[in-house]
């Protein structure tokens, strides 16, 4: 009980940061910076909120995240060796 | 035991099988409608071929041929070859060949083939109301589609319903095949249809999502006009075409995965000899699925799309086919020493390894960027697929439908007929698609109402073709019908198979297996 | 049929597609025939016990090694065609290719505009394309060349004449109902004839007036309005736009019928904004000529619309 | 009873699990295509896109950022609640998860109207008049936006739908899948809005 809440608080700061950190301009670093504190979040959120950490039977399924994440990297990328190099 | 036939639920007649939870009899109700659609999308098929038997307007008007190669097309596509095979036999064997009671969730499996009505009947209200029948072509490109006065929300939102009832057949043979193997059902022992299905399943579960976004915002920006790929708005649409294809490649993945797998089924069984490269032809599923979702590009090497991006997608479109090439070489070699009957699946699946080779191999020519600049749009990638689709996936279908209708219907079908019917359909398909090469490669494009007079020889031949493929069509599906009534009574295992949908009787009882096998040995070993 | 060997894409594209046949006939011979010849040897009746065989890593890693060689050459050998496809060599002839529904427009660079396109033999020809509305496909099957013309964008194309004579010029996207008579032709010169003809037009130009055709009628063929209106009576996709003015006609205006009579406002407004009313029994498919049309040449149709008896 | 056998068949709660995540890894790629296209056009007109991000209003942004994740929170809490046996309080999470999602969604309608009256909805005039960079900066904002509130409506339905089943006492402390999926589909749309955030509010 006592870590949901913990966590809960370290997403309201992170995104208090996040916010706090827009302001400045830090140019391709702000979109960086702003991605990872999202990655982080999202982190948080899986493996405690939805309990990937947890998933003991399965662990497999711990995979299937950073994988789907591969694929649409894979998309991306070769979307932009179309659009930036034309 | 009675048959699942017998054993009615809460409800009878046809209620009993429109709201059945059994996998088999939702197999058989994808069957039904999925036939049906083919019936119609063959008709349309042989209307464009008949307008096109001679230049000039024969029998129709160009607005009415461009909604008729449209319809073709997407009742093809989506209504016949990407939900047949996993929503027909995947359906109906995945469970008894892993030595399962049904799939993992039944009701969502009932619920996807509702969902898949659904948008059938969505894209066929479509016809009759706004400003008419679509006419955009299955690839609704934009701007295209956003400009036609037709009526293309209605149809699309239907392609987008359809493409739902897919996910969930997808999610449902992936848990299927993970938690419902029986007892010493290792992931080697499965049979390689098992093998096609699960491969094609990730895709549909992967890729679906993204044509289903794409088609969304087409809808949203027709309807309402928020700008994404209008170039009127800024828009970039190529970026249509990415989208599209990155489903739409891998769709054509769909169509033919679950096919290999009846091929590597039938094989065996009528060689009598277990299959060659079990394992090879098991991974290869899986680099065809993953490798072949990043070969999208191809469709777009005169898109105006960046010349590395090319580069890059037509080196990765060769990769793909080598997996294919493998499955192939080990699918002769199992005919090496084995000791052959040639019963009328094996005759489908033989025929399918020669028209998917012919099809696969005219692909190359088209992964090629220098011969692709010529051949793109034109007939002969109209060929090109009517050879991997019809001729593979299509003749699969034929093949499987041999194979398994003493276990789905209990009944033998004319054992002579098959045959007729199989000399009617190879000289007709071929007589039919191969002129089209030819036209391709000297010029005519696709999606022609009228052409000029240089092409008029091969493209009446190809009609010729078209008629005789009719008759084929006919008497197949003709003997098939016939004794489904008429037919004598089937054995449990007529062609000697060692999978566990042979071990039961046929038709098989309600829940399969009256106790869950336990299973000891892989899927073709006949000793 | 088209014409032997017209340029030079036509060669490069003939050996790499002569490449891939060869390899390609080979293999699907070589697999029917194990396919049947197996079939007949192991038959049932001539081999009644078959003989297991599991697999064999030798073979699969020579089945999977050679096809990757193959394809991979024939890859490499695609993209040096495709590289010298693209690059346009020094000193082209630059032709602007405008597509539209369902015409094309060719623009030379001392500003001459043609319905057909007219080149020098051998002479590297730079194509650029782009589209007012949909996209199009350029595509001259004899040189074996293509191209998409999308909306918002340019692309490029170049070809090399060999032969003298006129081919064919197809469209080769999808563009809607008269996709399949989106034609128009190359009309390849001598060097000198062209020149001659070049400049014969480039003079017309510069006098604004040309001899023969007047102007309205010159720009409802540049505009591509004959592509859907006959001007004799014959209905296209359009209403033919023979004795329209002062014609009482039936439009539909935002999905309500109505009567009017047909003047000057209504022939602009009919350029500028096709759609606002609709003739009755027509899809509403008229391209707008805002943006696309100056204010002089839009006026001078109207004036050319309204002489067409 | 045949059709109701397959209720009666043994729970599989690990395959259902699984069915539930290989159903979010799809929703991912829903949201894929449209992040695909966000990078596109941002790389093809950051300029605007900056310029669009500013008139958004940012600490309504970071509020219903808040929200969204607090109301993760009680989600988790009702989730964890149920498997103490302790409905009531699972409930009472429950419904809070409820109220933050209908504030978030009223957030959301109020952000969109204030837009909405400034002219700036899709095929507007006024949009269409400004640079080709921010017509898609806001079409691409109303559709990830309109299509991730959807999504939280959906689950408000679904959260719902456990109120009764709970109250039921269909879905309790050895029965508490039901609850669980309903959540990971919640966190999940809390997900995309993490990503959303920054990307629509925060550009700089
Ligand atoms: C079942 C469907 C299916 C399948 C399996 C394939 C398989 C392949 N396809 Fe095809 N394709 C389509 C359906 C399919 N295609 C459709 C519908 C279109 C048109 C869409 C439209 O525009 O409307 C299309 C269009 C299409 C294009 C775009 C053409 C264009 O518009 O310009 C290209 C280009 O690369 C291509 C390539 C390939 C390749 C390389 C394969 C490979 O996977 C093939 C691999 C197989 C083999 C190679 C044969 C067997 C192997 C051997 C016998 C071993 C020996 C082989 C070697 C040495 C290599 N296809
Ligand atoms: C599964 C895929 C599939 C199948 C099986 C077919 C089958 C056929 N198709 Fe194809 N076709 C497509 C998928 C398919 N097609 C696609 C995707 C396109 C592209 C569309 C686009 O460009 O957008 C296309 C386009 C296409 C074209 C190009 C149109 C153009 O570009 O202008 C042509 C032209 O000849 C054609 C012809 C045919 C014919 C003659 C058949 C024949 O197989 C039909 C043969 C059968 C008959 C002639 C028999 C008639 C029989 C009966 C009426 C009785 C039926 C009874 C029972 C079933 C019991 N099709
Ligand atoms: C893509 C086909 C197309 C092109 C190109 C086209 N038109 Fe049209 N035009 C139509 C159609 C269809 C209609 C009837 C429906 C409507 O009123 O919009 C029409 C209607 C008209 C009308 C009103 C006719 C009447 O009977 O009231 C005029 C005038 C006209 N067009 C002029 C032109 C001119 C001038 C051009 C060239 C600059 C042109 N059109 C190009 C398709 C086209
Ligand atoms: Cu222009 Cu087809
Ligand atoms: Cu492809």
């Amino acid at each position: 009980m006592n870590t949901y809440i913990y966590i809960w608080v370290s997403l309201v700061m992170l995104t208090g940061l996040s916010v706090s950190t827009a302001g400045r301009n830090w140019g391709r670093w702000g979109l960086t910076l702003a991605l990872l504190i999202a990655f982080i979040k999202s982190g948080l959120i899986l493996n405690y909120f939805m309990h990937l950490k947890d998933q003991k039977k399965m662990k497999w399924i711990r995979w299937m995240i950073p994988g789907i994440f591969a694929i649409l990297v894979f998309f991306i990328g070769l979307t932009f060796l179309d659009i930036a190099l034309r | 035991m009675p048959s699942f036939y017998e054993e009615n639920g809460r409800f009878r007649g046809f209620w009993a099988w429109i709201f059945s939870t059994d996998h088999k009899r939702i197999g058989l109700l994808y069957l039904l409608s999925i036939l049906s659609f083919y019936a119609i999308g063959v008709l349309l098929g042989f209307l464009i071929r008949l307008e096109l038997i001679a230049p000039g307007p024969t029998i129709m008007r160009p607005q009415t041929y461009n909604a008729l190669f449209t319809l073709h097309g997407v009742i093809m596509i989506f209504l016949f070859v990407i939900p047949g095979i996993p929503a027909i036999f995947g359906n109906f064997f995945l469970p008894i060949q892993i030595g399962a009671r049904d799939v993992a969730f039944p009701k969502l499996n009932l619920l996807s083939w509702w969902i898949y009505m659904g948008g059938a009947a969505l894209a066929i209200l479509s016809l009759f109301t706004g400003g008419g029948p679509i006419d955009t072509g299955w690839t609704f490109y934009v701007p295209y589609s956003l400009r036609t006065p037709v009526n293309v929300p209605l149809a699309v939102l239907g392609v987008f319903v359809l493409g739902f009832s897919s996910i969930l057949t997808g999610i449902n043979m992936v848990t299927t095949t993970h938690q419902l193997r029986a007892p010493g059902m290792t992931w080697f022992r499965l049979p390689l249809f098992v093998w096609g299905i699960y491969a094609t399943a990730w895709i549909q579960i992967l890729v679906t999502p993204v044509v289903g976004i794409t088609l969304l915002l087409t809808l949203m920006e027709r309807l309402v006009g928020v700008g994404i790929f209008d170039p009127a708005k800024g828009g970039d649409p190529l970026l249509y075409q990415h989208l599209f294809w990155i489903y739409s490649h891998p769709a054509v993945y769909i169509m033919i995965l679950p096919a290999m797998g009846i091929i590597s089924e039938i094989l065996p069984v009528f060689a009598r000899r277990t299959i060659f490269g079990y394992k090879a032809i098991a991974f290869s599923s899986l680099a065809i699925a993953i490798v072949g979702s990043f070969v999208w590009g191809h469709h777009m090497f005169v898109s105006g799309q960046s010349d590395v991006a090319s580069v890059v997608f037509s080196l990765l479109t060769f990769l793909v086919a080598v997996p294919s090439g493998v499955k192939v070489f080990n699918w002769v070699s199992t005919l090496y020493k084995g000791s052959i009957e040639v019963a009328p699946p094996l005759l489908f699946a033989l025929t399918f390894i020669f028209l998917f080779a012919i099809g696969g191999l005219t692909g190359l020519f088209q992964g090629a960027l220098a011969t692709d600049v010529h051949l793109h749009d034109t007939y002969w990638v109209v060929g090109h697929f009517h050879y991997v689709i019809f001729g593979g996936t299509g003749f699969a279908i034929f093949g499987a439908l041999h194979y398994w209708f003493p276990k789905m219907f209990g009944r033998m079908y004319h054992r002579k007929i098959p045959y007729i019917a199989w000399g009617l359909l190879f000289v007709g398909f071929n007589t039919l698609y191969f002129p089209m090469l030819l036209l391709g490669w000297q010029g005519m494009p696709r999606r022609y109402f009228d052409y000029l007079p240089q092409f008029h020889s091969l493209q009446f031949l190809s009609t010729i073709g078209s008629w005789i493929l009719i008759g084929g069509l006919i008497l197949m599906f003709g003997n098939l019908v016939h004794c489904l009534f008429k037919g004598e009574k089937a054995e449990s295992n007529p062609w000697g198979g060692a999978t566990l949908e042979w071990q039961i009787p046929s038709p098989p009882p309600r829940e399969n297996f009256d106790e869950i096998p336990l299973v000891s040995k892989g899927p073709y070993e006949y000793r | 049929m088209i014409r032997g060997l017209t340029g030079l894409s036509d060669e490069i594209v003939q050996n790499i597609f002569l490449y891939i046949a060869v390899i390609s006939v080979s293999i699907l011979v070589l697999i029917t025939f194990l396919m049947i010849y197996f079939t007949f040897r192991y038959h049932r009746r001539r081999n009644p016990h078959p003989e297991d065989i599991h697999g064999n890593l030798w073979l699969e890693i020579l089945w999977t090694v050679i096809p990757t060689l193959l394809v991979l050459s024939m890859f490499y050998y695609g993209w040096t065609g495709f590289h010298a496809l693209k690059k346009v060599p020094e000193g082209a002839l630059k032709v602007k290719i405008t597509a539209r529904t369902w015409s094309w427009l060719f623009e030379y660079e001392n500003g001459l505009k043609e319905t057909e396109l007219t080149i020098p033999i051998e002479k590297p020809i730079h194509l650029q394309l782009t589209s007012q509305d949909v996209i199009h496909s350029f595509y001259v099957p004899a040189f074996r060349v293509k191209q998409d013309a999308v909306p918002g964008m340019t692309t490029s194309l170049w070809f090399r004449a060999r032969d003298l004579g006129t081919y064919d010029v197809l469209c080769a996207e999808y563009c809607g109902q008269q996709h399949a008579y989106m034609l128009t032709k190359v009309r390849v010169l001598s060097e000198e004839e062209f020149y001659r003809w070049y400049e014969e037009k480039g003079k017309e130009l510069q006098m604004k007036k040309p001899v023969g055709v007047p102007l309205g009628e010159r720009l409802f063929q540049e505009k591509g309005c004959m592509a859907c209106h006959s001007v004799d009576g014959t209905p296209r996709v359009g209403p033919t736009l023979k004795g329209l003015f002062g014609k009482t006609i039936v439009v539909m205006t935002e999905g309500k019928e109505r009567q009017l009579k047909v003047d000057e406002d209504y022939l602009r407004k009919s350029l500028l904004e096709p759609n606002a009313d609709v003739v009755k029994g027509f899809p509403p498919i008229m391209p707008s000529q805002k943006g696309v049309s100056t204010e002089e040449d839009i006026t001078e149709l109207v004036r050319y619309m309204k002489e067409l008896k | 009873m045949i059709n109701d056998r397959s209720m009666e068949t043994h729970r599989d709660d690990l395959g259902s699990t699984l069915g539930m995540w290989l159903f979010l890894l799809s929703e991912i790629l829903l949201f894929g295509g449209l992040f695909l296209l966000y990078a596109i056009y941002r790389f093809n007109y950051s300029q605007s896109f900056h310029l669009a991000a500013e008139s958004l209003n940012r600490p309504i942004g970071a509020l219903n950022t808040v929200i969204l994740l607090t109301s993760s929170l009680t989600m988790a809490l009702s989730l964890y609640a149920l498997k103490q046996k302790q409905s009531l309080r699972s409930l009472c999470f429950l419904l809070s998860t409820i109220l933050l999602g209908l504030l978030f969604l009223f957030n959301k309608y109020w952000e969109w109207a204030s837009k909405f009256e400034h002219g700036v909805y899709p095929n507007a005039t006024r949009l269409l008049e400004r640079e080709r960079g921010e017509v898609l900066f806001y079409g691409l904002y109303y559709s990830m936006t309109g299509l991730h509130a959807l999504h939280v409506l959906v689950g408000i339905g679904l959260l719902t739908a456990m109120v009764y089943f709970i109250r039921k006492g269909k879905v309790h402390h050895e029965r508490y899948l039901p609850l669980e999926n309903s959540g990971l589909y919640w966190h999940l749309v809390d997900i995309i809005w993490v990503f959303l955030f920054p990307l629509f509010y925060l550009i700089t």
